[in-house]
């Protein structure tokens, strides 16, 4: 097994355990790095009902087919990117659902890219969150719009993310490619400053 | 700037798009038996028309689908959104 | 016709300017004509201008539809320079620029020519070797350029914020220094002028709607204004070429896409200079009112609006303050939009057609400005000639058949 | 004298602020803007103008303001250019007067008023052109008189923000009809979002003591903003200014969080840029006083009679102890009583038209203020203030003034010339404005986007109208947006509605008084000093479409943009030339509204992060490890690693050396990499590269040219193929993402019919490419399942494996020429990866290299650089690469190598270049000429494309791109910079190693 302590988050360098605090108290804004968890890039027709059903047979759930809505059954997130394009997240741990998922698709046109390490997921809390995100992202975050189990792809102060709201509160998770997470996470820092941050363990 | 509803997303900004010029633009297969000239048309002449123009455009920061737009060239009023594939519809001017 | 000078000035001022003569006249338009410039643009203003002093054809007229230098004219970022990386292009508008010197003179106005250097910069080592390439192309073409580095740029133009540690540092730059910039308007008023003394009808509120062709040969127009003849036809519309090509049954490798520019408030003399950059995409000088005048970038669709989307002008700001610290605290006053004539290679067409007399000048793009006198001087000559002047004969439409083009990219790629 | 009232306006009088203007001491209060304040200390001269020098001051008392600008703060935190009215009090502001020198008062620009005969409209352009040489003395001395503040200083200590926004319904002004429209909507629980320029809501009841529900209208005013700021989904910010109204209903806000505090509170921005997307917008934004043009007309105390009603309601100023209003129309006599309640004399009003309804003539009468109808002011007296005006009988006909001159004492001149609705948004916004004979004014008309006009701003200046019309707006907006009224809605607002007026009496320009008074200027537009004259001037120079007049004579070019002017320039123009103002029609009006700041504009994206920078998993390592950077496209790469001592070409040397003889490292995670899967994968990378893809075994390696349909070089890079069906591509890092772009509109648009699937995997691996003669005995040491033999492991093959413990993934290609391995593995295993490397690596000196010798590296062996030897001109087969290039299939690009210039023989071609003096390395961007000098122009046969030493060579050497240059090795060229030229001697472009057996080790 790999020793798991070589594997260094894409903002190790900015030392944000020492930071860390349990409890976000009085900020608008509590900013943490969420645990590496698997994720793919699942490829195939979301009009053929096999290839739906060899994914739910694999995931415990079919693929979302609703833009911007995420499928969920425990702990593996399916997000919608697009209508033949998920992202599959799962914690570390379940790196063996994924392989179920490779050999269930089979020979159905489809694809499957490891993107484990391709994206950084922050996580974004605190009554001020929406304050924060529209100070560089053009979505509409208003309850009515945007909703626990949604996400969607944009840029955020001029890198793509895709977001995806996963409590009311409300919890975002952005996901952010993982050269542009250090300067995603300065960038927010500094815009968070009208509202104190809180930088919580992910 | 433009307020563009992805056939796929929904309603997004002009920002997450990137517009591919001209739509319908069948490359010729038998490019071979083309002259120059009428290579030349496929590679670099376009309609340009003031009024309506239908477009390709592909939603970068989003699905990463490309669609076809048929888009007033002054007034900027998008008429339609078509997937690729969809019969172009038709408009005056 | 008075002439102006300082005497004249001093002459009507006792007068109360009461006895100033109109610059040029609104004749309603004739039957027909020996020759016919569609598009009251500089270019099309210096065509007629050239036709008359240098080749005689008097008996001709400008069609605007709208009012002269109403086009991309009246609303550039004036840059002139002739620092391009391609002989062809280089000589083109380095003729230009010698026509440049002479032109307040030539048309008694005063166009304001201001050579006040013109910087190019460059913020990687993929600049630095372009531009450097193109340096040494001009000088071996006889074109005067320099090369800075970056402590010469900063001696050169002090505002411009040299930091090593900057996100785009400067490393260098080129300078042109006898490019600058020049009054657009004063451009078309002024070979308004000219030719409307050589007996150029100039008509304004005249838009033409079609082609009379027959046999594969032009004849002469349909305007709002009525049917005008003529069996030889310039057309010099920038952002509409697509629109005439189109009425004459062409097609062009162009298209038109909305390039913006802003002005900022009026400050006190900052700038002397013109600094333009590729990497950090923005443009800037300050006029001799005061304003730093400012381009953006083009859209990337295809447009006759004759305005822009937000975001680009939002980059361009971005360029500006990054690039000019001090404009931090400054205020953007306007912003507009023109409708520029993409080609892709860059690169104008001057050109016959395949429709006999009929003349195509187009394909400008964002840098036509500069281009004004000599791009009207062998448009002039070709359309006399009925062939192109060794200067254009390069820019015809079918190097895109052959391939022949005429790359700027490079030296294009900057707006300007 | 101006000076304050002891009660009475929104000011607080418990608080005193002190302040200064040009050196002077003041005091004011919460409630004052800079102007009030001004004014209440009795100064009245607060500018100079732009051409002239004029003493100046204030005209408004809101944003169209021309004349008082002042600069604000000082140091780094200074801005010029700053409109008195708008700039609200704080303790301890300081403000300076500009465009004058030494002072205000005493300003030597002056001297131009006495040239301006000379100085007409367009006068530059009639001279200054003899001699030649001189226009740069004239253009010099030009610009010194030109601009209007001084520039502000680097170092902007503020911060500001963006914020975008959506919203049901977007109400853009504050006053009776904006308030109205907003309330409705928000009380039906729409998303609103209300703004007003001011700094509080209002809009004209804050200065005209209107009554609503039979209240005092503020009351009004502030029981819906509470109502607003009480509801969920609704805001109402003051102090923001509407600048521009885009396309698809996108408004664009400039808010003023900390400009009315000493400094902005900590952490907030001073300013914010709101980016509002709006189902509805409700354009409420009023009118705009006009001011009447009549000789004389730019003297401090000259002043719109809103402004002078304002000051007095708002504030408690009075502008005046006398003052004489003159009005075209009906409003002005409302100021005129509150005046005279107020206590200030009123020694007339004069009112142009022949008549007025006898209830305002009353009300006059009722306040003893004595009324001179058909009347007119045709002189201000006084220079730095007024001192009094000439009055004269008005003919019929409006174009002579006769009879006899009367003067009034008076030290101030209210004025109103009509009312010209704000209607700058609405035809931003694309709507066409219709000219109303009436008012005098344009009125919006047709088109634009879903909008309404609502109140003034639609030419209704009846508060009950205003009311109606609004409420009417804020329930057709909700309808639009789809939204269903909640509970009983309640009734809208109701005020005294005004009984019939007289219509206004239209007159551009008040005819001048007879003698010296004929030729007094009458400005129109105050800022440019532009003249009723110099319109008259333009239009009979030919300059007769009104933006031929307004760029010939710059009138409404100032920060105002004209927005007291541009009717007024209109009517005279229309005037001079016989025509209706409507065929005249408006200049454009553009954004933004008013003045907008950069930095606001620019917003959080300055300094390092004006573009995103991209990290590999090891550019911690590298930081840490002194590398010198390089950008390359938003990656910031090593360039070199210097050590102590080292300038860049030792280093640089020392690395190339090091990689050649034994063992290099470099971090190669920037590549692009698109992971490409399906049936027809093959099919498409044929359809995509030069050459064929479909042979190529499982676990090989090909090098591949992509072309753009002109037939030229877009894009190169090694593809894997990792199954029948599945393949790895890689790119060069800048062009990764237009790759796959490009990949995917291929599939989608034009072969939707391919089974294939491109995702990007760029971020997924990070990627440390060991170099070097002892590539393979490190990689040995590193212990892990693979054989790195050369026959279990050839060129141009992959393995998985694992490597020092780390699974990974190792491509045998090379980029060096060198016996070379990239490893990719996981990129959070990039740093142990390159630590590993770093540490096992020892043995054999390994040295990480920059892209500098990676460069050198590569083009010792001839590989080429896209966008280095390429520049969007050059063929595969100009770069000598035809062997790459199919005969057999079609591809992307193939059919223009056969265009008839594309296919010519003497195209240039990429060569070898070796200077004869083996020290120099020319520079890379000099041109190739046949012989040493000539004499411009010099014809040029090709130009260097790389050039660097090679320590493995002992001698410099370059890559250039040459005509006809494949058929020309051995032979001498001149290679030419800056006045320079040196020979150097074709050869192929293989320097080292040509059969390239080092790679193949
Ligand atoms: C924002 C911006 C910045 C620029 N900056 C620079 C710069 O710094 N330096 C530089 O060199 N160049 C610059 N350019 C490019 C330059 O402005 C143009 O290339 C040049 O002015 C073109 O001149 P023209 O006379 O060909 O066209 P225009 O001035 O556009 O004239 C064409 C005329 O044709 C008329 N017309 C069109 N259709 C008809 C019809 N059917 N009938 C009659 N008349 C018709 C139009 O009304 C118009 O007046 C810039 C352009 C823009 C938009
Ligand atoms: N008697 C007359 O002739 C006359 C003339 C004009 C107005 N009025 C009176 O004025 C009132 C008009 O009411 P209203 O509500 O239509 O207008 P208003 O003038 O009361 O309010 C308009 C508001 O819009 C704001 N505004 C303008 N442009 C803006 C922008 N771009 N961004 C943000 N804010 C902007 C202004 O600051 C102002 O507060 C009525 O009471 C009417 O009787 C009377
Ligand atoms: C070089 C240059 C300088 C300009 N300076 C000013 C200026 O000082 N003030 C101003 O209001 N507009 C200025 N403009 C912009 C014009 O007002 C106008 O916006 C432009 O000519 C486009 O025309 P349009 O806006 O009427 O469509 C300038 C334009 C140019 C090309
Ligand atoms: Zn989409």
């Amino acid at each position: 097994m790999l020793d798991a302590h070589l594997r260094l988050s894409s903002l190790a360098h900015l030392g944000l355990a020492a930071r860390s605090i349990e409890e976000a108290g009085d900020a608008g804004i509590a900013l943490g790095e969420v645990p590496r968890r698997v994720a793919l890039t699942l490829r195939g027709d979301g009009e053929d009902a096999a290839f739906l059903d060899a994914v739910g047979r694999a995931l415990g759930t079919a693929p979302p087919l609703t833009a911007n809505t995420v499928a969920s059954l425990e702990d593996v997130v399916i997000l919608w990117l697009g209508p033949d394009e998920w992202l599959v997240n799962a914690p570390a741990a379940r790196e063996d659902a994924l392989q179920a998922l490779r050999s269930a698709l089979g020979d159905l046109h489809h694809a499957v890219a490891d993107v484990t390490e391709s994206r950084t997921v922050l996580r974004l809390s605190g009554a001020s969150a929406r304050d924060l995100l529209a100070q560089g992202c053009s979505l509409d975050f208003h309850p009515s719009v945007f909703q626990p189990g949604m996400c969607a792809g944009s840029h955020l102060a001029l890198t793509h993310v895709t977001i995806h709201q996963i409590a009311e509160d409300p919890v975002y998770e952005i996901h952010v490619h993982r050269s542009f997470a250090d300067y995603l996470w300065r960038w927010l820092e500094a815009a968070s400053e009208p509202y104190g941050l809180a930088v919580v363990t992910g | 700037m433009l307020l563009i509803t992805c056939p796929w997303c929904g309603v997004r900004e002009e920002h997450e798009f990137a517009c591919g010029g001209e739509a319908h633009i069948v490359r010729p297969l038998d490019s071979h038996t083309l002259d120059d000239a009428e290579w030349a048309d496929y590679v670099f002449m376009r309609r340009n028309p003031k009024g309506v123009q239908y477009e390709r455009w592909v939603h970068n920061d989003g699905c990463r689908r490309w669609f076809n737009m048929a888009r007033h060239t002054v007034s900027h009023e998008i008429l339609a959104i078509y997937k690729v594939g969809e019969p172009k519809p038709e408009f005056e001017g | 016709m008075t002439k102006y000078s300082l005497l004249s000035l001093v002459r009507n001022a006792g007068r109360g300017h009461r006895d100033w003569r109109e610059a040029w006249r609104s004749p309603e338009p004739k039957p027909s004509y020996d020759a016919l410039i569609i598009g009251g643009g500089g270019h099309g203003l210096a065509t007629a201008y050239y036709l008359a002093s240098e080749h005689g054809l008097t008996n001709i007229a400008v069609l605007e539809k709208g009012w002269i230098g109403g086009g991309n004219t009246g609303r550039n970022t004036t840059i002139i320079r002739s620092n391009y990386l391609e002989d062809a292009s280089s000589r083109l508008y380095d003729h230009a620029v010698d026509l440049w010197e002479g032109l307040s003179r030539e048309l008694n106005f005063n166009v304001m020519f201001s050579q006040r250097g013109v910087m190019n910069l460059a913020h990687n080592e993929h600049d630095v070797r372009e531009l450097r390439r193109r340096v040494h192309a001009n000088q071996l073409n006889g074109v005067d350029a320099e090369w800075l580095w970056r402590d010469e740029v900063q001696a050169f133009c002090p505002v411009l914020n040299c930091d090593p540690a900057a996100r785009y540092p400067i490393l260098g730059a080129t300078l042109q220094r006898r490019a600058g910039v020049a009054r657009h308007d004063a451009v078309a008023w002024g070979y308004a002028r000219g030719a409307d003394r050589r007996g150029v009808d100039v008509v304004e509120n005249c838009e033409v709607t079609g082609f009379i062709i027959r046999n594969g040969e032009v004849r002469g127009v349909e305007t709002t204004r009525g049917e005008i003849r003529a069996p030889k036809i310039g057309v010099v519309t920038a952002g509409h070429s697509s629109v005439m090509a189109t009425m004459a049954g062409l097609r062009l490798p162009i298209e038109s896409h909305p390039l913006q520019a802003l002005v900022s408030e009026p400050i006190k003399p900052i700038l002397d200079t013109v600094v333009m950059s590729n990497a950090v995409h923005v443009y800037v000088s300050q006029s001799d009112k005061g304003e730093l005048v400012i381009g953006a970038g083009a859209d990337l669709y295809n447009s006759y609006a004759q305005r822009g989307s937000f975001p680009v002008i939002e980059e361009t700001v971005r360029a500006l303050v990054e690039l000019f610290p001090f404009t931090s605290r400054l205020s953007m006053l306007r912003s507009w939009g023109g409708i520029v004539d993409i080609c892709p290679d860059a690169s104008p067409i001057i050109s016959k057609t395949p429709v006999r007399g009929l003349y195509f000048n187009c394909g400008w793009g964002t840098g036509g400005f500069k281009a004004t006198p000599g791009s009207g001087w062998v448009f002039a000559h070709t359309m006399a000639r009925d062939e192109p002047h060794s200067l254009n004969a390069p820019f015809t439409i079918e190097r895109f058949h052959s391939g022949a083009l005429v790359a700027e990219h490079g030296a294009a790629a900057v707006a300007h | 004298m101006s000076g304050r009232l002891k009660s009475g306006g929104a000011i607080d009088r418990d608080e005193v602020l002190r302040f200064h203007f040009d050196d002077r001491e003041y005091f004011g209060h919460p409630g004052d803007t800079l102007a009030s304040a001004l004014l209440a200390n009795g100064v009245r001269l607060m500018g100079r103008s732009f051409k002239y020098h004029r003493p100046r001051g204030l005209l408004a008392a809101g944003a169209e303001e021309p004349n008082a600008l002042v600069r604000l703060r000082s140091g780094r935190a200074a801005e010029p250019n700053l409109r008195a009215t708008m700039v609200e009090l704080y303790d301890g502001l300081v403000a300076e007067s500009q465009n004058r020198w030494p002072t205000l008062r005493f300003d030597v620009g002056e001297v131009n008023s006495l040239f301006a005969p000379l100085f007409p409209a367009g006068f530059y352009y009639k001279t200054f052109m003899w001699p030649a040489s001189a226009w740069k003395h004239y253009e010099w001395a030009i610009r010194r008189f030109a601009g209007l503040g001084r520039a502000p200083e680097p170092g902007d200590p503020d911060v500001y923000e963006h914020r975008h926004a959506h919203c049901d319904v977007l109400v853009i002004g504050g006053g009776p009809a904006g308030l109205a429209a907003a309330r409705r909507a928000t009380r039906a629980g729409a998303r609103v979002i209300l703004v007003d320029e001011g700094a509080a809501f209002g809009g004209s009841l804050r200065g005209n003591g209107q009554a609503i529900d039979d209240a005092p209208g503020l009351d009004w005013v502030a029981d819906v903003v509470a109502d607003i700021e009480a509801a969920a989904d609704a805001v109402a910010l003051p102090r923001t200014t509407a600048i521009g109204y885009h396309d698809h209903n996108y408004v664009t806000l400039l808010e003023r969080v900390g400009d009315h505090l000493p400094r902005p509170e900590s952490g907030q921005p001073r300013r914010r840029l709101w980016k509002v997307r709006a189902r509805r917008v409700v354009l409420a934004t009023g009118a705009i006083e006009r001011p009447m043009v009549l000789a004389d007309n730019d003297r401090p105390g000259v002043m719109l009679a809103s402004a002078v009603q304002s000051y007095l309601n708002r504030q408690a100023v009075k502008v005046g102890e006398r003052v004489a209003i003159t009005t075209n129309n009906d409003s002005a006599y409302d100021v005129a009583v509150q005046l005279k309640a107020a206590g200030v004399a009123v020694p007339a009003l004069i009112d142009l038209r022949e008549e007025v309804a006898p209830a305002l003539a009353e009300r006059l009468a009722a306040q003893g203020i004595e009324l001179l109808l058909a009347r007119a002011v045709v002189q201000v007296h006084g220079k730095y203030g007024v001192k009094g005006v000439d009055v004269m009988r008005l003919a019929p006909d409006g174009e002579r003034v006769s009879g006899e001159v009367r003067r009034l004492d008076c030290d101030a001149l209210a004025m109103s010339g009509g009312w010209n609705p704000t209607v700058h948004l609405f035809s931003q916004s694309g709507g066409r404005l219709a000219f109303d004979e009436t008012l005098g004014a344009f009125l919006p008309g047709t088109g634009g986007q879903p909008a309404a006009v609502v109140g003034a701003a639609a030419g209704r200046f009846d508060l009950a109208a205003c009311l109606a019309d609004g409420d009417a707006a804020g329930l057709a907006a909700l309808e639009a947006a789809g939204i269903t009224r909640k509970g009983r809605m309640p009734q809208g607002p109701a005020a005294e509605a005004s009984t019939a007026g007289t219509p206004p009496r239209n007159l551009w320009q008040v005819p001048t008084g007879p003698g010296k008074a004929a030729t007094a200027k009458r400005f129109v537009d105050l800022q440019n000093d532009v003249t009723a004259s110099d319109l008259a001037l333009a239009a009979r120079e030919g300059y007769r479409s009104i933006e031929h007049v307004k760029r010939y004579t710059t009138t409404g070019m100032g920060t105002d943009q004209g927005k007291t002017s541009n009717v007024n320039a209109l009517g005279i123009v229309a005037g001079t030339l016989g025509q209706e103002i409507s065929a005249v029609g408006t200049t454009t009006f553009r954004p933004p509204y008013t003045p907008a700041t950069f930095g606001a504009i620019a917003g959080r994206h300055t300094g390092l992060n004006l573009d995103p920078i991209r990290r590999t998993p090891m550019q911690a390592w590298h930081e840490a490890h002194g590398a010198v950077f390089e950008p390359v496209g938003q990656w910031l790469r090593p360039r070199y690693y210097p050590r102590a001592g080292e300038d860049m070409a030792a280093a640089v040397n020392r690395e190339v050396k090091a990689t050649r003889t034994s063992l290099g490292l470099l971090d190669a995670t920037t590549l692009g990499k698109i992971d490409i899967q399906g049936q027809d994968a093959a099919e498409f990378l044929n359809r995509i590269y030069t050459n064929g893809w479909k042979r190529l075994g499982v676990g090989r390696c090909r090098y591949g040219l992509m072309l753009h349909e002109d037939g030229m070089v877009f894009d190169d890079g090694v593809t894997a193929r990792l199954g029948e069906n599945h393949f790895h591509m890689t790119t060069t890092s800048g062009n990764a993402g237009a790759v796959l772009s490009w990949l995917e509109s291929w599939l989608q648009t034009e072969w939707p019919e391919l089974r294939v699937y491109c995702n990007s995997v760029t971020e997924q691996s990070a990627v440390a490419g060991v170099s070097g003669p002892n590539a393979r005995l490190l990689m040995e040491s590193l212990g892990g399942d693979l054989d790195f033999s050369p026959e279990a492991f050839p060129f141009m093959t992959w393995q998985d494996g694992t490597l020092a413990g780390l699974p990974a993934r190792v491509f045998r290609v090379s980029f060096t020429g060198e016996l070379s391995y990239e490893i990719n593995v996981a990129a959070s295993l990039g740093t142990a990866l390159w630590e590993t490397l770093m540490r096992a690596g020892a043995a054999w000196d390994i040295t990480p290299f920059g892209t500098e010798a990676m460069h050198v590296l590569r083009a010792e062996v001839g590989f080429i650089i896209v966008g280095q030897e390429t520049d969007g001109t050059v063929t595969p087969i100009d770069l000598g690469l035809e062997a790459m290039v199919s005969g057999a299939k079609d591809f992307i690009g193939k059919r223009s190598l056969a265009r008839a210039d594309t296919a010519r023989g003497n195209r240039r071609q990429l060569v070898g270049l070796l200077p004869e003096d083996p020290y120099l390395v020319v520079p890379e961007g000099a041109q190739i000429v046949e012989r040493a000098g000539m004499a411009p122009p010099v014809p040029m046969i090709g130009h260097v494309t790389s050039s660097y030493f090679s320590p493995n060579l002992g001698q410099a050497f370059a890559m250039a791109l040459v005509e006809g240059g494949g058929a020309r090795h051995g032979e001498t060229v001149q290679v030419c910079w800056d006045g320079r030229s040196a020979p150097a001697k074709l050869c192929p472009p293989k320097f080292l190693d040509p059969d390239g057996s080092r790679a193949r080790a």
